[in-house]
């Protein structure tokens, strides 16, 4: 909705960091809130959950079997019985494997219930490729997750969001997917070291511009950015907008952005085919049919499962370049200036 | 055994509610007033009265798509489940759930289930609460032989083992899934073998018999809230209708002789007897039990069956929890 | 592509009896085919595989505990050894509780493996809602499908295409998941004794007509020709199009069509956000930008879990007379000629 | 026990050829010299061994995520392994799989899987078709301790003892996940004790006795083709270098002096001593038998080193079979 920038000077934390520090805060604040999953206790195999068993024990940092249908049934147990609880998911190609507590029974349990409950639960996962994973530990899964009524599906692109999301995702009474990007966990920028709330389904532009709508969310909403620095050069001047939470969806923001620059492009990491860029396309399209002087671009992974070989899976995986150049080609037609 | 009266009372009639009220409900699908799918627990009452008599308020219960008898045992409201069942905007889930997610979050029913073996980790999740609380209270989860041979069962069993959970898995083994027997589906006699493989202490019960089943789940009971972990209760059952519907006999999948043998231990029959015996009920006091249950049953007909369809305009509510403002 | 339309006088058969005769001639073809799923052996809780213990034996149709992880690894890894499996999943949302073998397993293994595999399995299921068999047992999962590269989905929509489909499905060397409708399984129509293939990725055109295309599949492609029918009838000459598979997606003959009609929309049953609609809103305009005078319409379910109560589940599930009402606005704006 | 001296021979081969490849892998992953996740199997490697030594080559396996000791004792060509696991055209998968989707389907090994327990219920399905086609091979499935937790490992060997096929259960029992160990995530002892669950015979074998397991491998793959259905092993072991990467000691889940104590009974050790015992294999045989080993092992890092990567026109190959014309 607006551009959101922390205010200058404010401490800088790694994105992994914020998420971590959320998770501090917020078990401090609220002893209802437990983290559990496959290795947490010692830290997580990203170190997400770093200290927080120290901070706060066993009894609220829980090491679980390796099960994740047990995991997300037991965060939704707890969440209907009155907890708050995060489960963590260690990749989100996992979420498969879950797949029946997550969309059959968590997504769908309040309003199967007719309103008489609650689930206040959030699980995190690490998702996206660029790690030499292969196609198990790398897919970006969103699709599977938005299309499910019930869910609401967060997918942070710096570390400042990160913590802003963490904590409004967690505070909501709702079934919440938190997804990190594998490839930013190391990524700093600042944060405030009070905690602050972003509510879920506000977008933030990151970079204003007259010529173009680039939409994304996650790791692809920076490469975004530098790919519009790149056409900015060229004279093509980008408006970089970043979802922050794809479910819900602010669409409202995008179909602003779009009608002001009649052309609109959508990033993002997941497969194209079926991917989000989808639904956004067919509702700008829907809302802003009139204002479109090209038609809406899509950038996604091709159709194949992510490669393991890196040279392959850096032809599979759009970046800043790959990106520009299908903006350039969304763009197409002249531009009305030139 | 010594058992309080009290108890055999509380359980006839518990049983009771639970029969009557599913042959009302059995009529009505037969008579296409009643819609979608309706899997009837009559022939199992003893085990969910037996169970849920040992239980306090504050113990969860989760259940199965054969999910009525359960929530009729732990106190459901006649009205509100037979609204349910018609897809009427009094039920207990305004229409939108049905037969198959029944619940009573106020009564600590975690609600039926549509997905074999879903409900299981959601109910080792709620023991999860209890533990962490620390509040004494006890996570029942009640679920066929069937859903033993699935994966959330496995995982969500040996989760409750490892965390060491208050969570008392009680296996309703009626011996058959759908159409296929347990003796196809595994290769075991009993489906307690399987506890011993999570480190839960199992024991075998006649689910026919109320009072053993009421004795056997107080102990396990015991078990749990003291602290030592889940334990598991194999009943042994039958269902008297088809996995669906209300069909009885000439099944192609069940001797007509199978049936009729486990007829002939009908748990109502089986109660009465005992409580006729002891000289705690003459049959005149029965019939006055059944025409007083009887005759809520028939008011939660007449309450379903007057009550109105779901506001179309609802049609999108309860999709999220809205925050407070 | 072409209209189907089998000859004349051709003997009828409801829309299971198609899927259970294409199962029937198969299998007496080809001895590597065997049917495995829960209560098949009786013929299944919809009857589709009647008959198939008594001609074949237990050996080739096989009863399976309740387990639908192991049942479509049961599948895969048959397959891979050689044979050619059908298994089935009794509801469209139990691909849910399989996820993982479905799409991390049987999608990617030929893929993951450099091509060394050969997959030639097909999963039978029933989607689809009408029955009032709630939140758990109605959905329309295709999406899921049709976004996990390496699948591919097809959903018939008349007795003809399902056999002719089910004999390409079964032929074919890939994962192929076959879904039926299951309002759908009663209805009759016109289906050849001898064995012949509908080839995956073919649409067909139900209805020629120039003002609107409509493009369907599944149950609601027979909806949809209803629904032009009472159009027709206000002069409003609409082209429907049934897919018959959603992947391999036939966007060519949408694409031509839409060429020519200039106006597009899609209907399907399953959550309009994210759903196939999307995927083909967003190729059309893309491919057809210049030939649209209207914004590509979108029907499906809105965005809630199915309800129960059958007052709810008929406002929630679109039928003939709601996309009658959608097309029009569709339309909307005035066609050329009036 | 009276072991044939040709067995002990091509046990300690097997066994060297995965230490010394997984070794170089292990060097090549640390320099950065290869891409990915790398989970190495040094210290188990008695048990690939042993039940390899024990297999035909029409048995299938399928494999972990620390797949690479299992084909490699199925026979892998260590040139197209380690071209794989550096990404190359000329690897097992065209570069397209890596250390974690690693397989040879000419050698009837079904694959590694980076989903823990995904594996087990494809193997029970290749299972069923050597039933169906009654052609005697054994389908066997490696999995972890970690592994035997999750549902796809339960649904599969239940299908596997409830359809009675020929099919292998191995367990390596490593004591640990990733950083959690076994008696956190589960309240029994030893895995096995699921195997009677299942109605599938068990037993336990020291899985740093090649010979040890060979013999109850043997076995247990008689029982399997007898047509008496699935039989199940846990091999006790242990992994020398951490979950994943090559870190030994100083880790903050295990303790030193368990490392230590595991790796002072290495299994290679174990059966060189045992053939030096014996008398049939000298100080310097052993020494010719490791050398002739490395040299293939430095091959195959050459081999792979020197591969060209994938080429990029064929990203979108192989994710659909084509129909043949
Ligand atoms: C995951 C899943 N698979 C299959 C079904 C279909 N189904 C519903 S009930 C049932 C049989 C369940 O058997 P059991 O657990 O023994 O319970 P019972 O019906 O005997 O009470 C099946 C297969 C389902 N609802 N969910
Ligand atoms: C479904 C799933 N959950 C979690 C993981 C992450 N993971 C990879 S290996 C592993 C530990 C497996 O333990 P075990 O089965 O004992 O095998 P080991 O690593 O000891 O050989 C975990 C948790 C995964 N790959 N798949
Ligand atoms: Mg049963
Ligand atoms: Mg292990």
């Amino acid at each position: 909705m607006t551009i959101t920038e922390p205010a200058a000077g404010t401490r800088e934390l790694k994105y992994t960091a914020a998420f971590n520090e959320a998770l501090h805060q917020l078990m401090a604040e609220d002893g209802d809130i437990f983290v559990a999953g496959e290795d947490v206790g010692i830290g997580g195999v990203f170190g997400s959950f770093a200290g927080l068993t120290a901070a706060f024990g066993e009894r609220r940092v829980v090491d679980t079997p390796i099960a994740e249908q047990a995991i997300v049934g037991l965060g939704i147990g707890a969440g209907v019985a009155g907890l708050r609880p995060v489960v963590d998911l260690m990749f989100f190609d996992f979420v498969m494997v879950a797949m029946d507590q997550i969309a059959n029974q968590a997504a769908k349990l309040k309003y199967m219930f007719g309103g008489k409950a609650r689930l206040p639960l959030t699980i995190t996962t690490n998702g996206g490729a660029g790690l030499s994973a292969a196609a198990q530990h790398s897919q970006s899964l969103e699709a599977f997750l938005c299309h499910t009524p019930g869910l609401k599906v967060v997918m942070p692109s710096t570390p400042y969001d990160m913590k802003g999301l963490m904590i409004s995702s967690i505070r909501d009474d709702n079934p919440t997917i938190v997804v990190k990007s594998k490839m930013l966990l190391g990524v700093s920028g600042p944060v405030p070291e009070d905690m602050y709330e972003i509510p879920l389904g506000t977008a933030s532009i990151l970079r204003p511009g007259e010529d173009l709508t680039v939409v994304s969310y996650g790791r692809m909403a920076q490469e975004s950015l530098v790919a519009a620095e790149q056409l900015a050069a060229d004279g093509i001047d980008c408006e970089v907008i970043d979802l922050r939470t794809v479910q819900p969806l602010d669409i409202d923001t995008v179909i602003e952005s779009a009608k002001k620059t009649n052309r609109i492009a959508i990033v993002h990491e997941a497969v194209r085919f079926g991917g989000l860029g989808a639904e956004i396309a067919a509702q700008v399209q829907e809302h802003a049919f009139d204002y479109l002087d090209a038609p809406i671009g899509r950038v996604g992974a091709p159709f194949s499962p992510v490669p393991f070989s890196p040279s392959l899976e850096a032809d599979y995986v759009p970046n800043a370049e790959r990106i520009g150049r299908e903006l350039r080609e969304t763009i197409g037609r002249p531009l009305p200036g030139s | 055994m010594a058992l309080d009266d009290d108890i055999l009372f509380d359980m006839h009639r518990r049983m009771l509610r639970i029969r009557l009220f599913e042959e009302a409900a059995g009529r009505l699908f037969e008579g296409a007033r009643m819609p979608g799918f309706i899997h009837l627990y009559v022939g199992q009452e003893a085990v969910a009265a037996g169970v849920c008599a040992a239980l306090r308020p504050e113990d969860q219960i989760s259940s199965t798509h054969r999910g009525h008898g359960h929530l009729v045992a732990k106190g459901g409201d006649l009205n509100k489940m037979m609204a349910e069942l018609m897809g009427k905007e009094t039920g207990y889930c305004n229409g939108k759930g049905g037969s198959m997610h029944i619940c009573d979050l106020d009564l600590n029913m975690l609600g039926a289930n549509g997905i074999v073996g879903g409900g299981v980790p959601i109910a080792v999740g709620a023991g999860f609460a209890n533990k962490y609380r620390d509040d004494g209270a006890v996570s029942v989860v009640f679920f066929g032989d069937g859903a033993s041979n699935i994966g959330a069962f496995h995982e969500a069993a040996n989760m409750a083992a490892a965390l060491k959970l208050p969570v008392l898995f009680v296996c309703e083994n009626n011996e058959y899934g759908e159409f296929t027997s347990r003796d196809r589906s595994m290769a075991i006699a009993d489906v307690v073998e399987r506890a011993s493989g999570y480190g839960i202490p199992g024991t075998i019960v006649d689910g026919m018999d109320a009072a053993a089943v009421y004795e056997t789940a107080l102990e396990a009971l015991e078990h749990c809230r003291s602290g030592a972990g889940p334990s598991f209760i194999e009943a042994k059952t039958y269902r008297f209708y088809n996995h669906h519907g209300v069909q009885t006999l000439g099944l192609p999948y069940r001797p007509d002789d199978e049936v009729a043998s486990w007829q002939a231990r009908d748990p109502i029959d089986g109660i009465e007897a005992r409580m006729a015996e002891a000289g705690i009920m003459t049959a005149d006091q029965a019939a006055a039990v059944r025409a007083e249950v009887q005759a809520a049953v028939d008011e939660a007909v007449e309450f379903g069956e007057s009550s109105p369809m779901p506001n179309p305009a609802r049609l999108l509510d309860d999709v999220y929890t809205e925050a407070a403002q």
